[in-house]
């Protein structure tokens, strides 16, 4: 024991030697893409066609959509056969996040990702996320003026939204939040679609009376979704980019959170996390053959797929309907924009930039491949030229039970003027994760009618300071 | 007077004698009937506590051929009703999955680490079992000190490392950084001791080279604790999981735990508790496989504490 | 002159290879190989896994202190060319983080209860295998049976026996296997991990799988040590006429202590490392669904999370991770020195 | 093969860092061994008779000092080298080999112009394992032989390679009484019959002096006596040497020598002539005491033991230094029952002087 101990004295000593040392030189392992290069530079020779090129794409897609992405890269590599992509899953937003995040730490960070608004702030933290201006506005390799102007204009904007006007990212494609009911059941009871809150409550309570214990009326996908949507239907505060980071905690927002713990304590609603982390379209389904159905969903539209019924002898089990979702004020609605985009990556050698760019552009402009991925699962395209495209338009007018996406697809594109999107910033991810666990926790609180102010107050408290310390702040 | 004593005295003693013949006899059949208790006991002890620690594999197992509807009776059937392997089949199937590629991954990385990993493992065990040198005693320590930390703190560094290194998603960066366990090296360490030093002497007598008789006399002697050392590193490659996500997550090189993980998360949604359960048991398969063949020397080799001879 | 420089350079090369054979490589042929070999043969036989070990394991050690000491050290600002200054800071905001008092609490308890349970199950029932005659093999192969399992998976197992499926109603529609059979023996059924689950549920959970997982290793180690106990002093004891009990504490609790002593310093070890275990039972999140904070985190829990963003307050986090390891392995040691008998 | 040592000598560095003190286990051993004897390393434990062992063996490196097999230095050769046989005091079989792979291994090391074809292997094995009477065991496991067997077969291993020096480490101590002097003669016999030079290393005396030809005694390092082992015991050149070696041992007195003639607790005892005045420890073998009604030293009788042959008289003397004065008498001599004192006349050459400050001999002249 004695030895072992004196072992670790030496080791204690040699180490504070070391680290003195090796404070000066911090990141000295770090390869191309660390934040002393500057701004893209566009290469003398425009690109260089002849050397071959190899550039990485992260992304979370699943099987089906790989393979779209694979005929894309091989339509892709027609136009310039000295460009190879490789690509990589990594299951969720989360997995491609963090397998990022390491990368970056060594330099060597893949080319294009997918990304969320937050994501390439905490790339960002590094300065290894490539601004697009140059690029999108070169002559040569840039948008033509159509293809910047086939946008739809507020999804372009956001890839602006970082505080200092660059252009970060890219949409690829989009989603949003929608209401899904069973119209045949609501049809039977002669039940209206809710446009408010309070119209969905009575709605909630009506078919609560009637199902029993058998039934939860709504499942909500989305704890955080909720949140945010409700901070921002009632216009109270949520996150601000600038000065204070998280201003959720405030009494507009309990007011909120308990309304809606009671519909959940009366059994009116349940969400993913309380419905044992699985998506409770599993409920409007029945798939989940407990028992318990729900009448209505707000989920993604990227998951409008699993909104749709089993089929019984070739008839399906209920007709979908889809519906804008709950409103405070159903004249101003407010919905979410939700969906990957795409971002570059620095790279020391501005070939591999430019390369990366030209993918970058094929994959957001090729109405090809946006509107497979949209009739693959239900996205919404971002260019206008893909969704008024013929073949598009044929699809999307056969919307219905046998083909939800479209569904989803239609209501997103009807719902154009309302989306928001929320400030992204160090930081705006854990916000987000905690105001859902934040909502969950009120909801399955087992807090007396007495205690439960109380209860929802700390825990908003706490939920800011642990978003105080996950940002680093 | 002194007549009569000693026969008294004698009578007791004769009287003495047959009592404690029969105290004793009762005393046998009274240790019978104790035994048997006992004995009982025990059985009942063990038994229970034998289902205890077999239920879990029950229930997967029992799980993994229901339909969801059964799994969630009130009044859950022991043996199942429907007999349904279309779990196991939908396992296989699962294009997010790939198990074949996955198995073969695993297989590969967990032979050739193993391997490596028992080379080194036996020539620095043989080193400070047998070899005098400077500062042994001290690296030693050195060593065992490092145990004790929690190697969870390795991942950031050991990433940049690699990377620098250029191993990222290949095999070799699978297999190289954990090659060597102070653990193991410990294990065999202990084991080689316990191999007189005179067998080392002998040989060297007999003109054996160093690598000689580490192969014909430590070897043999210590092969239980190297099957229990191949059996640990190929469970560890069987079972890792956060590292291989971290640096060798592509199809070519991933392995198995990734890919079980990868494709169950993807999959949106239903908590199929049936399929869940044969992916399990799918994925445990091969670990019990090999216990079964080799579990006299897994066993023996964990808790071996001696040589004869 | 090209070629008489070239000659002069192969009349130099010549002298100083022959210098080389003549002197340096007898030198070394004599004196490294031959004599000094033997000196420095160990090293040689080590040299692989020292040379892995510096690069593996003795590098990120260093640089885990650096980061600890760094204040608000991420990789990220580090890749950006910030400079941070040296000091406590990381210490002082881990310490004082609500998350990782947590964690401590969990780690703490966890590693108290299991630790003396499985130790005292495990030696139960391997007294009782050493004193049965028929299916012991059988029984023993049952009992080590799950040290063959992947713990995240047979968590998910687990989980699936303790896991509830709430419905529409007040009763749950399916209660778990566990529930079932609690009601059977005639109890209420408990919400051990679904939504507002209360933290002792959660924390037996843990400890029932955690002992599950723990007793193989035990059993195994504690069987050996009995098998290896000289049976002449049972005959001895025989003789005397001991009670079993007496037998029990006298005899083979001291002839075990050095296996038990073992077995409960590796037992706390792993304990203060526990993390598998609980991701296989609640998933990586480690709380019941609706739990704000990660409710059941342990140390390394915090640590493994904390590397994806901070890895200086992670370094620190590890960095008292260690010492309170060393502390009370130390403990152990010392007390097992006096306690154990031989 | 001779076997030459000249001054000999192995330093072990402390194992206590702080004092650095060295330990000197063998301090300039010179010595011949002649050709085809057996002899026998004798000293307590300690004493560094393993290690001489080990370093002509050549496991252990001497510090200084060289070693001759015959004319050749092999100083510097590793023990295969060198074409010894060497048996380990536990006998160092490999456990997992038969007795046969056990013989055989140290043939199977054979390299270049020695290699054996297996045949030949075999056949030098069984010839071995029949001179050492185990040819019946060779596919036995060590754990299957008796102490005494498993002995034999580390001879065995020992002697296949045909060695020109054969070393035994303790070769006795792990067996039974019985085995022991069974085994003594077998070593015996095996060394004539093989004639090969035998060194062997023994804390037992007796064991030493039974079947050596010559002996060599030695203390913490130094040698303190070589020479047949009669010799020895009969001309010791020192205490330690005399009171080594012996059954029962030498008893010690304190003495003084006065004008030539040699006091014991006062009485005079025998006369010393060319000793020069002054005090001296007076060692006495057993079997130099007579029975003497008019003899210089009286003792006072403890008890007799009669051992059939003789008779053994236990006493004490005020000046003994030894915890009682055993003597060795005829068996004709009877010592009546009530008998209290007993008297005794010295053998001359069954007593030695020695210095009081060196413990070295002091001879006197024996009439």
């Amino acid at each position: 024991m004695k030895r072992i101990l004196s072992t670790l004295l030496l080791v204690a000593i040699l180490t504070v030697g070391v680290c003195g040392s090796l404070t000066s030189c911090g990141g000295g392992g770090t390869g191309g893409g660390g934040g002393a290069a500057a701004d893209f530079e566009m290469p003398a020779g425009g690109f260089d066609t002849n050397t071959p090129i190899t550039i990485t794409f992260y992304h979370s897609m699943g099987a089906g959509l790989r393979d779209i992405l694979d005929d894309a890269i091989a339509d892709f590599k027609k136009l310039y056969p000295n460009i190879t992509v490789e690509h990589q899953s990594f299951g969720d937003y989360d997995g491609v996040r963090d397998q990022i995040k390491t990368e970056v730490a060594v330099g060597n960070q893949p080319n294009i990702a997918y990304c969320y608004p937050d994501h390439v702030a905490l790339y960002n933290e590094a300065g290894a996320v490539q601004t697009l201006d140059i690029l999108m506005n070169d002559a040569t390799y840039g948008f033509t003026a159509e293809q910047k102007a086939d946008f739809v204009a507020g999804w372009l904007a956001e890839g602006a939204a970082f505080g200092d006007g660059k252009m970060y990212s890219l949409p690829l494609s989009k989603s949003t939040e929608v209401l899904y009911y069973n119209k045949t059941y609501f049809e039977e009871n002669d039940l209206d679609v809710p446009t408010t809150w309070d119209e969905m409550e009575a709605v909630c309570r009506a078919i609560k009376a009637k199902e029993g214990d058998k039934c939860i009326p709504l499942g909500y996908d989305s704890e955080s979704n909720w949140f945010i949507t409700m901070c921002e239907q009632l216009g109270s505060p949520y996150t601000s980019a600038t000065g204070e980071n998280f201003v959720f905690d405030n009494a507009e927002n309990y007011a909120f959170v308990k309304r809606f713990r009671s519909w959940y304590q009366d059994k009116l609603v349940t969400t993913k996390t309380l419905n044992s982390n699985a998506y409770t379209s599993n409920l409007f389904t029945g798939t989940a053959t407990t028992g318990t159905r729900s009448y209505m969903c707000i989920g993604s539209t990227g998951g409008t797929v699993y909104q749709q019924p089993e089929q019984v002898n070739g008839v399906y089990e209920f007709e979908v309907g889809v519906a804008q979702i709950p409103q405070i004020n159903p004249n101003a609605p407010k919905v979410i924009s939700q969906g990957p985009s795409v971002c570059v990556f620095k790279k020391n050698n501005p070939q591999e930039v430019l390369a990366s760019w030209l993918f970058v552009k094929f994959l957001t402009t090729d109405i090809n491949f946006q509107a497979s991925v949209s009739m693959n699962n239900g996205y919404t395209p971002v260019i206008k030229s893909a969704i008024e495209n013929e073949h598009y338009q044929e699809w999307l007018a056969t919307a219905g039970t046998s083909n939800v996406q479209a569904l989803g697809v239609q209501m997103a594109l009807a719902q154009a003027e309302s989306y928001y999107a929320s400030p992204a910033f160090i930081g705006s991810s854990v916000a987000r994760d905690q105001v859902g666990l934040l909502l969950s926790a009120c909801f399955a609180s087992k807090a007396s009618d007495a205690e439960i102010d109380a209860f929802i107050k700390s825990t908003f408290a706490n939920a800011v300071s642990e978003c105080k310390y996950q940002s680093g702040q | 007077m002194s007549e009569v004593t000693k026969n008294v005295s004698e009578t007791s003693a004769a009287t003495l004698q047959t009592m404690r013949e029969r105290d004793m006899q009762k005393v046998s059949a009274k240790q019978k009937i104790v035994k048997i208790c006992v004995q009982t006991a025990l059985y009942l002890f063990l038994g229970v506590m034998a289902l205890i620690v077999l239920f879990p594999f029950y229930w997967m197992l029992v799980s993994s051929v229901k339909t969801m509807p059964e799994y969630i009776r009130p009044i859950p059937t022991l043996i199942p009703h429907t007999w349904d392997f279309h779990n196991y089949v939908e396992v296989f199937q699962n294009e997010d999955l790939l198990l074949g590629q996955l198995f073969a991954n695993t297989l590969f990385v967990g032979v050739v680490s193993t391997l490596l990993s028992l080379i080194i493992t036996v020539l620095s065990a043989f080193a400070f079992a047998r070899l005098e040198f400077k500062g042994k005693n001290l690296l030693f320590a050195a060593l065992l000190a490092t145990m004790m930390i929690p190697g969870e703190l390795f991942t950031i560094t050991n990433y940049q490392t690699v990377n620098s290194f250029g191993w990222l998603n290949t095999f070799t960066v699978l297999i190289v950084p954990f090659l060597v366990s102070v653990f193991y090296i410990y294990l065999l360490k202990q084991n080689f001791q316990q191999v007189p030093n005179e067998l080392y002497l002998a040989a060297k007598v007999d003109g054996t080279t160093d690598l000689k008789y580490l192969w014909k006399v430590m070897i043999p002697l210590a092969l239980p604790t190297l099957i229990s050392i191949t059996i640990l590193k190929m469970m560890g490659s069987w079972n890792s999981y956060m590292w291989p996500r971290l640096v060798a997550n592509d199809e070519a090189h991933r392995l198995i735990t990734n890919g079980l993980r990868t494709a169950f998360t993807s999959a949106e949604g239903v908590t199929d508790v049936p399929l869940q359960m044969a992916a399990i048991a799918v994925v445990s398969a091969p670990l019990f496989l090999v216990f079964v063949f080799l579990r006299k020397y897994i066993m023996k080799g964990v808790s071996r504490s001696g040589i004869k001879g | 002159m090209a070629e008489k420089n070239a000659t002069l350079l192969g009349r130099v090369w010549q002298s100083i290879s022959a210098f080389f054979k003549e002197k340096i490589w007898q030198g070394f042929c004599v004196n490294i190989l031959y004599k000094k070999f033997d000196r420095y043969k160990g090293w040689i036989y080590l040299a692989p896994a020292i040379v892995l070990l510096l690069i593996f394991t003795v590098w990120p050690i260093f640089n885990t202190v650096r980061m600890a000491f760094l204040e608000g050290y991420t990789t990220m600002k580090d890749v950006r060319g910030d400079t941070f200054s040296f000091g406590l800071g990381n210490f002082t905001r881990v310490l004082e983080y609500k998350g990782f008092l947590t964690a401590l609490k969990n780690t703490m308890l966890l590693t108290v209860l299991t630790v003396p349970i499985s130790t005292f199950l495990a030696l139960l029932i391997a007294v009782c295998l050493n004193s049965i005659k028929w299916f012991s093999r059988a029984l023993q192969t049952i009992f080590f049976l799950p040290y063959v399992t992947n713990s995240i998976a047979i968590g998910m197992v687990f989980a699936a026996m303790f896991n509830m499926i709430i419905g529409g109603g007040a009763r749950p529609d399916f209660i778990g296997v566990v529930n079932i059979v609690i009601e059977a023996l005639g109890g209420e059924y408990i919400n051990w991990m679904n939504e507002g689950a209360e933290y002792w549920a959660m924390i037996t959970v843990m400890v029932v799988y955690i002992v599950w997982n723990a007793l193989p290793f035990k059993i195994l180690i504690l069987l050996g040590g009995l098998q290896s106990v000289n049976k002449q002093y049972y005959e001895a004891a025989k003789v005397d006429a001991t009670p079993r009990w007496r037998v029990f504490t006298r005899i083979t609790i001291p002839l075990l202590s050095p296996m038990l002593a073992y077995v409960i310093i590796t037992g706390f070890i792993g304990g203060f490392k526990e993390y598998s275990s609980i991701v296989g039972v609640f998933g990586e999140s480690m709380r019941a669904p609706g739990d704000p904070t990660y409710t059941l985190d342990t140390m390394v829990g915090f640590i493994y999370r904390a590397i994806s963003n901070q890895e200086g307050t992670a370094s620190a986090a590890a960095l008292i991770l260690f010492v309170i390891i060393l502390v009370v392995t130390m403990i152990n040691l010392y007390v097992s020195k006096k306690k154990t008998h031989y | 093969m001779k076997v030459e040592l000249q001054n000999l000598t192995k330093i072990f560095p402390s194992r206590n860092k702080k004092s650095g003190e060295e330990v000197v286990a063998v301090n300039n051993f010179n010595f011949t061994i002649p050709d085809g004897k057996l002899v026998g390393l004798l000293g307590p434990s300690g004493c560094g008779k393993s290690t001489t062992l080990y370093m002509i063996s050549g496991l252990q490196k001497p510090s200084s000092g060289k070693i001759f097999f015959g004319d050749e230095d092999v100083t510097e050769l590793t023990p295969e080298n060198r074409g010894i046989g060497l048996v380990f005091q536990n006998y160092a079989l490999y456990p997992h080999m038969t007795v046969k792979q056990n013989i055989l291994f140290p043939l199977q090391n054979l390299r270049g112009a020695d290699k054996l074809l297996k045949e030949e292997m075999l056949a030098r094995a069984y010839e071995v394992a029949k001179l050492v009477q185990i040819d019946e065991l060779m596919d036995r496991k060590p754990s299957e032989l008796s102490g005494g067997q498993q002995q034999r077969v580390a001879i065995a291993r020992a002697l296949v390679k045909m060695p020109r020096v054969l070393l035994l480490d303790e070769p006795l101590s792990n067996l039974d009484a019985r085995l022991r002097l069974q085994t003594r003669e077998e070593i015996r016999r095996i060394q004539k019959e093989t004639g090969i030079t035998t060194i062997f290393v023994t804390h037992d005396q007796e064991e030493a002096m039974s079947i050596s030809d010559v002996i060599v005694v030695m203390k913490l390092g130094v040698v303190q006596q070589t020479g047949k082992p009669q010799q020895i015991y009969d001309d010791p050149c020192n205490l330690f040497v005399a009171k080594f070696l012996g059954t029962p041992p030498i008893n010690v007195f304190e003495g003084e020598v006065k004008a030539e003639k040699l006091y014991i607790g006062g009485e005079c005892v025998l006369s010393v002539p060319g000793v020069a005045d002054k005090a001296v420890y007076v060692g006495i073998r057993p079997e130099g005491f007579i029975p003497d009604e008019n003899g210089g030293l009286s003792c006072e009788i403890l008890g007799v033991d009669v051992m059939g042959r003789d008779v053994s008289i236990v006493s004490k003397n005020a000046a003994m230094l030894t915890p009682s004065v055993r003597s060795i008498v005829d068996a004709d001599y009877s010592v009546a029952p009530d008998q209290k004192q007993i008297r005794y006349t010295l053998k001359p050459h069954k007593v030695f002087l020695f210095d009081k400050e060196t413990e070295e001999r002091i001879y006197f002249e024996v009439q």
